[in-house]
């Protein structure tokens, strides 16, 4: 397995970075490095991509002229073009999540003074239970009047 | 063992409710007059004080340890999800297709098109430009779609909202600088970035780039604008309004070539748009004015995140 | 072309329909509630177009299903759209939906959401729109994914939408999930991509079925497969990945909850089933082990998500828990892996859509006539204020028991029959007797608050708009007509799957 | 022409009381609401005798849920029959009713759920398949829900959820049947003997998995019925609804559940495919059980419309026993146990609610043992209370006589089971004389040391009166006129045991 | 060729690593934009120039520059409500 995994050593990086962004995300406290890793995540599944769409030996899709200037059309000459215009959707597609949810911390930010979300809703549950005493404290006075 | 089973009952009665726990050998007092009313208050404040049931033991704890074991629970499930994902990929990519070989799968007569006849039935030397615009429009409509979503979205994040409580006319120029050196290097340098970009996405299907990287740059001409005279300078001439309207005619137009496109292709009719010969910059049918388009979106989404982000009004 | 070229075009028509509207909101003057008309009105032109896709895909005859080329180009190279009974119904169903509940809360969206963010609201839910649309008819796996992210972050910032910390968290919550979901989705890609060549989803098919039947890259294609239903089951809240939901569903205002709940859930799980049925084939999700999976991860979401649905007080929360039992019911059908079964399941989904609105519509109503509390002992005696609302919320409760004559009772009806044949059909039958006491459990006394009479409230008059009542009325009319004459319906939709393999 | 009257005749005797309750949810449509819900019971009630007189017996279809699934209604013998008992018992409770219901408002509610039940149980007593049935059945207990909360104090509250999950538990067994019955079934229509597909189940080799779903499945109706497993919500739902309430839910709303199980066994299953099968002995031996608990019950129990609950749960388990027995003796002496004790529960539970509308005046009677005397003041109530429980007890010439005659004699019939089934009738007949007649002794006979000096002259209202004496009296007919009923049952229903 | 491979391989694991371990939030962002670059450098040896065009101006840039961007904001605000809470507090 590990000899086809050199052969396969894009990919097995892409896969790793992958695991890595998964686990950042997954397991960091802080949002802002949630959302990097997000975007790592994204990144090694476009490098995934793209080393998928690599042949060894061709060159980039862009057509070429031979020495007569006819246009070179021979789809043994070139790479894969599919993957890159998968990977550029990709990277639109990855710019808008991350701008996104950079504004949804921001505005966690706003509210909660903090970048942790669990904090954020320990914050949250304190509150509430402050209102709750002090609703409770007032329907006793309530009582005695 | 009808005292038992009423017993089980009980506490399965009280566990559903959550009612404090009930004195065995109290009667059932039926139909009296119907002077006091069910109220929940009164319920809820003797359980809270005197009696616990199972259940509300179980939310005091949770209250207090809950966090604190969800966080660990969470942490552990994660980290063995992570590790068996990568576990299972790496064994995956030990089995998929060679790396660089010509007969991988994903060579096959799809690619052969887009680049036997590519050329012919789009017009574009780039072949990644000619598929994502011409064969596979339909995604690349969808992106620009998802970055107007986005940008919709962080407009009514950080921008609608504070206009009401934060909008004070000081905040407005908080952040620029009165540097005439800056302010002399963007006189120089701002022309050369916005041609760079017209560069670029006037050559999209020629060269490498495009709508979305020329957009940035132009983007960044902006951004660079407007650090070097501020953004109330900017906004002269680039009010939110006519922002907005020039992102939204842009994508409709974007919207409506594609419309067209997908129209004529689809029922066999003529579409009256020439693709020219190759190599030259008016040719590749509507992917020139499409990469216009998309440039004038990109640029105009990304510098409205600059704006939006620094606390501005856009 | 076996159907005339006006419903030949009208899966992209709606689509950029919807799109249109999407684009043109920011532009157009935001006086009289423009923007919210413009929406409903493209919507009811999409229920119409999708209404007419229908007739004329049964009536037509010939073949029940055509492919629509999104340019020059047929589907190997070009992206495609397709479009078959079951697409047709289902968006027929969301646009319903969709427009039933922008009705049905439209009072609440006008407290709820100032004035200035109605205009971006409206452009969402366009835009929200248009991706379900374009999920449900896209042919191509690749758009599929670029639509799910619209669909993302269009569904997070609809319960952002709501100026309260609760809702911000509930949407980052959400967001984060659901780019796991997205990231596990994009990577099953990216693996069948290598090893099948194609996005088109039938392409995929052709060539997975050659690699099962050589018994070639079984891992990678199990690998693949497990991570895609990983992706979507994320994404459509099923149990153990349903954490998201109750705080997203329960903090926002009340039409997004019922868009989220009746829609963007849907859209997710009907995507899941185009993976199994179209790109994989039934055969191979038998041979790759993934269907005793499903219905195992299904029965516990019915199970646990009504368990967690009974100790909530909030009414709101308590809704969105029982979303995740009915989604447990929609991943059973799946699981059971037969035709019958994924019909079943789209009936389900049908279901859902229309009744799960309707009880969050009955909320917003009967939380109102409480001042706007969501407690379930402030809705005490509502009923009496907001009759509308509150025989929603009878016809809604007695749907998800499972009640005769009512909408749940006949995609109950139909799971249990589709898993008769099946090996794990007492499985099935406990689940569901038990999840129907369960619901019962919880709705009932729901129910039984809202009809009991308060003395101690002072008497509350409200008006209730005419438009709140027309929603609420077509609402239970629909649930009542699902409940009874569904025969129809489920015949179809077994023939949609049949074409759809 | 005739059968489209007389389908509309049978459709509307259970539309009608349904839609004219819940018009009382919209706006008055009379200012007097007695008069309205008077009426309207008067009228249902006038539809219900013609239909159960007149209709035909063929099946009517409302709707079509799928090719083989519909709800249809037919109006066969023992829905004409159960539909005349249910609607010359409503009529009467509602009578009885109104003067009631002015202490204990909201009026508009209680008559809302209190007419729609009257349809629903017709529906019940006339479903033409079993999803006809399960929906009824499942109607019934959400109608009947609030009229168990209608005081709404905790109590009430804490009774209705019990009574709600004891009944879902019971609706959700009988689904579980549903399902496999309609798949295992020619088709869902009730046919006499069974439409159960006996060669797919044999070839299937699946009779005793299609037993124990009958078994289960006749459990779960029998919550209704107040059976044992699930019985107990019956004593704790019953006392604290209102009085009407309580003597429709004891009285007619148990037979409900029994009607359910007699359909499953004689038009699901069929009585050859169960006769000596462990179901039936299974379910003879529950019924004794449920006989003896619930007599030994009342006898401990001291308050009193808890003891006349806990005697419904020991009579209605005297039909299921009756019924089970799979012979014609056992089918007459269900259903005279059905008739007889529908009208003495009622009056038993009417009389215990006059004796309560009087507490109301100052006393607080609610005990067994406070009733001494009270026969001084409540001259026609003690007697009809008398009456009803002769009836219950089974002492002869009256309704409950004959009927655990017939039961007997069909117990004997049946070897081992039958003696110790006859026992146990013995005993609880026994035990059911001494938990009601004491307090009758006791109300005439109060003693010497009793101080007639404190004797309030208490004027019943007529309506109460009337509904009273006509129950009471019926009570003691349905024993005089047994014959008819003998002879009814015998040629309508004796051919489905073969 | 390949040792170089391997080392911009390398180089990205190293960074991606990294970036999660940084402590500071602004070396964490630097990281990732330096990876950002490295990917648009392999996007390159790929044969894939628009990708690496495309990468180096919208995930190299524009999202580092939000990233930046939203950590001023935050700093920003950190210190209003570190104000806030002191003015609170007295």
């Amino acid at each position: 397995m590990f000899a086809k995994l050199v052969v396969n050593h894009y990919e097995a990086a892409a896969v790793i970075i992958f695991g890595i962004g998964l686990s950042n995300l997954l397991l960091q406290r802080n949002l802002i490095k949630k959302i990097i890793g997000l975007n790592i995540m994204n990144t090694s599944v476009y490098l995934f991509l793209a080393a998928k769409g690599y042949i060894s030996g061709r060159a980039a899709p862009l057509l070429i002229q031979d020495a007569a200037g006819n246009w070179i059309n021979d789809a043994s000459v070139y790479v894969n073009p599919v993957p890159s215009g998968l990977v550029l959707t990709g990277i639109v597609v990855s710019l808008s999540v991350t701008a996104f949810a950079l504004a949804l911390t921001l505005r966690l930010y706003e509210s909660y003074a903090t970048l942790n979300i669990d904090e954020a809703l320990l914050k949250m549950t304190r509150e509430q239970e402050a209102l709750e005493e002090n609703l409770l404290q007032e329907s006793d006075e309530d009582v005695l009047l | 063992m009808n005292e038992d089973l009423r017993i089980i009952w009980r506490n399965f009665f009280n566990w559903v409710m959550g009612n404090g726990a009930r004195p065995e050998n109290e009667e059932i007092i039926p139909e009296a007059p119907p002077d006091l009313p069910f109220t929940q208050k009164q319920e809820s404040r003797n359980s809270r004080f005197h009696e616990l049931t199972l259940r509300e033991r179980y939310s005091h704890w949770l209250e207090i340890h809950g966090l604190h074991l969800f966080s660990n629970v969470y942490s552990g499930m994660s980290v063995l999800i992570c590790v068996v994902i990568v576990l299972l990929l790496l064994v995956t990519v030990a089995e998929l297709p060679k790396f660089g070989s010509e007969n991988n799968p994903a060579n096959n007569e799809v690619m052969e098109r887009y680049i036997n006849s590519g050329g012919e039935e789009t017009g574009a030397k780039n072949i990644v430009s000619g598929m994502i615009l011409d064969y596979r429009a339909f995604d690349t409509f969808g992106e620009s779609a998802l970055l107007f979503t986005a940008a919709v979205s962080v407009l009514m994040l950080l921008a609608v909202s504070r206009r009401d409580s934060k909008n004070s006319p000081e905040r407005l120029h908080k952040f620029s600088q009165d540097d005439s050196i800056l302010r002399g290097v963007a006189l120089l340098s701002i022309p050369v970035i916005v041609l760079l970009g017209c560069v670029v996405i006037l050559n999209g299907h020629l060269k490498p780039g495009g709508g979305f990287s020329g957009g940035a740059i132009l983007s960044a001409a902006l951004i660079f604008a407007a650090n070097a005279y501020g953004f109330g300078s900017v906004h002269k001439f680039f009010s939110e309004r006519k922002f907005v309207i020039m992102i939204s005619s842009a994508l409709m137009i974007y919207a409506l070539l594609n419309a067209w496109s997908f129209f004529t292709g689809a029922n066999d009719f003529e579409a009256y748009i020439s693709k020219g010969a190759i190599g030259n910059i008016f040719s590749a049918g509507l992917i020139l004015p499409l990469n216009i388009c998309l440039s004038l979106i990109v640029a105009g989404i990304l510098y409205g995140f600059y704006a939006l982000f620094s606390e501005e009004e856009i | 072309m076996s159907v005339n070229i006006f419903a030949y075009n009208i899966p992209f028509i709606s689509i950029f329909l919807m799109m249109l509207a999407a684009i043109i909101t920011p532009i157009l003057p935001n006086r009289k509630r423009i923007p919210e008309k413009l929406s409903c009105a493209v919507v009811f032109v999409n229920v119409i177009l999708s209404a007419y896709l229908i007739y004329v895909l049964t009536n037509s005859g010939g073949s029940l299903t055509f492919n629509f080329a999104m340019g020059n180009f047929p589907a190997p190279w070009g992206n495609e759209l397709r479009a078959g009974p079951l697409e047709a119904i289902l968006s027929f169903a969301f646009c319903v939906s969709m427009l039933l509940s922008l009705m049905g809360n439209s009072d609440s969206t006008a407290e709820d959401i100032p004035e200035k963010r109605r205009v971006i609201f409206c452009v969402l839910v366009n835009l929200l729109t248009a991706s379900l649309l374009a999920l449900t008819y896209t042919n191509d796996i690749f758009t599929a994914y670029v639509f799910i992210e619209i669909n993302t972050i269009a569904a997070c910032a609809i319960v952002a939408v709501k100026e309260s910390p609760e809702s911000i968290r509930a949407a980052l919550r959400y967001m984060i999930m659901s780019s796991v979901g997205s990231g596990l989705l994009l990577i099953a890609i990216c693996l069948l991509y290598d090893l099948t060549g194609h996005l088109s989803m039938q392409n995929m098919n052709l060539v997975i079925k050659n690699l099962i039947a050589n018994r070639e890259y079984i891992m990678p294609l199990t690998v693949a497969l497990a991570l895609a239903t990983i992706g979507l089951a994320i994404k459509s809240a099923l149990y153990p990945f349903a954490s998201w939901l109750p705080d997203a569903h329960g903090n926002s205002t009340n039409v997004s909850s019922a868009i989220l709940s009746g829609l963007v859930l849907k859209g997710h799980i009907f995507l899941l089933i185009k993976i199994f049925v179209r790109v994989f084939g039934l055969e191979a999700i038998h041979d790759l082990r993934m269907d005793n999976i499903i219905f195992a991860l299904g029965i516990i979401a019915m199970i646990m998500g009504s368990v967690n649905a009974l100790s909530q007080v909030n009414v709101k929360r308590m809704i969105a828990w029982s979303s995740v039992a009915q989604v447990g019911y929609i991943f059973l059908g799946i699981g059971l892996n037969t035709n019958a079964g994924i019909a079943a399941a789209c009936l389900h989904i049908i279901v859902h859509a229309t009744v799960k609105p309707m009880l969050y519509a009955a909320v917003s109503g009967l939380s109102s006539a409480a001042g706007h509390s969501k407690s379930l002992h402030a809705l005490m005696g509502t009923f009496y204020v907001n009759r509308w609302a509150g025989l929603g919320l009878i016809a809604g409760a007695f749907s998800m028991m499972g009640i005769p004559a009512f909408a749940g009772f006949a995609s109950k009806l139909s799971l249990m029959l589709a898993s008769f044949d099946s090996p794990v059909m007492i499985f099935s039958l406990a689940a569901l007797v038990t999840s129907s006491v369960l619901n019962a459990l919880y709705y009932v006394p729901a129910v039984i608050v809202v009809l009991t009479h308060d003395k101690t409230k002072p008497k509350v008059h409200m008006n209730v708009s005419m438009i709140y009542k027309i929603s609420m009325g077509i609402f239970i009319a629909l649930t009542i007509y699902l409940g009874l004459f569904c025969v129809t319906l489920l015949r179809l939709l077994t023939r949609g799957v049949i074409v759809l393999g | 022409m005739a059968s489209i009257a007389s389908n509309f005749l049978v459709l509307m005797s259970v539309l009608f009381p349904i839609i004219a309750g819940f018009a009382l949810f919209s706006r008055p449509i009379f200012e007097d609401r007695h008069v309205y819900v008077g009426f309207m019971t008067f009228i249902s009630a006038g539809i219900i005798f013609l239909a159960a007189f007149c209709a035909e017996s063929n099946l009517i279809v409302l709707c079509r849920v799928t090719q083989d699934l519909s709800i249809a209604f037919r109006m066969d013998a023992p829905a004409r029959a159960f539909s005349c008992l249910v609607a010359f018992v409503w009529v009467l409770v509602t009578l009885y009713s109104f003067e009631y219901l002015r202490r204990r408002p909201p009026v508009d509610r209680f008559y809302a759920f209190f007419l729609s039940t009257f349809g629903i149980l017709v529906g019940v007593a006339c479903a033409g398949n079993l999803l006809t049935l399960y929906l009824f059945y499942e109607l019934l207990t959400f109608m009947t829900l609030p009229l168990v909360m209608h005081s709404q104090q905790r109590e009430a509250i804490r009774a209705t959820v019990k009574y709600l999950l004891y009944s879902l538990i019971g609706a959700a067994l009988a689904l579980g049947g549903f399902f496999f019955f309609h798949v295992y079934g020619v088709s869902m229509e009730f046919t006499p003997g069974g439409f159960l597909d006996i060669a797919k189940i044999s070839s299937e080799n699946s009779r005793e998995m299609i037993l124990t779903v009958i078994f289960l499945t006749l459990l779960g109706f029998g919550a209704k019925a107040g059976l044992v497993p699930l019985h107990s919500w019956l004593p704790t739902a019953h006392p604290v609804a209102p009085t009407p309430a309580s003597a429709v839910l004891s009285g007619l709303i148990t037979k409900a559940g029994v009607i359910a199980m007699f359909r499953v066994v004689y038009y699901v299953a069929g009585a050859d495919f169960l006769r000596g099968t462990w179901v039936q002995t299974a379910l003879l031996y529950i019924a004794l059980l449920t006989i003896f608990t619930g007599s030994m019950m009342a006898f401990i129990e001291k308050h009193l419309k808890k003891r006349i609950a806990w005697s419904s749960v020991s009579q209605v388990s005297y039909v299921v026993f009756a019924m089970m027995l799979l012979t014609p003796d056992g089918i007459r002496g269900a259903v005279l146990q059905i008739a007889a004790h529908a009208v003495s529960k009622s009056c038993l539970f009417l009389s215990a609610g006059v004796v309560i509308y009087f507490a109301l005046m100052g006393a607080n009677y609610h005990y067994a043992d406070q009733l001494r005397g009270i026969g001084k003041e409540l001259p026609v109530t003690m007697t009809c209370f008398a009456l009803a429980s002769v009836s219950l007890i089974g002492l002869p010439i009256s309704g409950g006589f004959t009927a655990k005659w017939y039961m007997a004699s069909g117990a004997l019939e049946l070897g081992s089971v039958g003696i110790f089934g006859v026992v146990i009738l013995m005993i609880s007949a026994l035990l059911t004389a001494g938990y009601l007649l004491p307090i009758v002794t006791d109300a005439f006979f109060p003693g010497e040391d009793y101080d007639y000096t404190i004797v309030v002259p208490f004027h019943l209202p007529m309506n109460m009166r009337i509904a009273l004496l006509l129950l009471g009296a019926s009570a003691i007919l349905t024993g005089v006129f047994a014959g008819n009923i003998i002879d009814f049952v015998d040629a309508n229903m004796i051919p489905l045991l073969y | 060729m390949t040792i170089i491979e391997w080392l911009l391989l390398g180089f990205l694991i190293v960074c991606a690593i990294a970036a999660s371990m940084a402590k500071n939030l602004l070396n964490s962002v630097i990281i990732f934009m330096s990876y950002s670059l490295v990917m648009s450098v392999i996007f390159v040896l790929l044969r894939s120039p628009d990708l690496a065009m495309t990468e180096a101006a919208l995930g190299a840039g524009v999202t580092s520059i939000l990233f930046f961007l939203a950590l001023r904001k935050v700093g920003q605000m950190h210190h209003e409500h570190e104000h806030e809470s002191e003015s609170g507090s007295k």
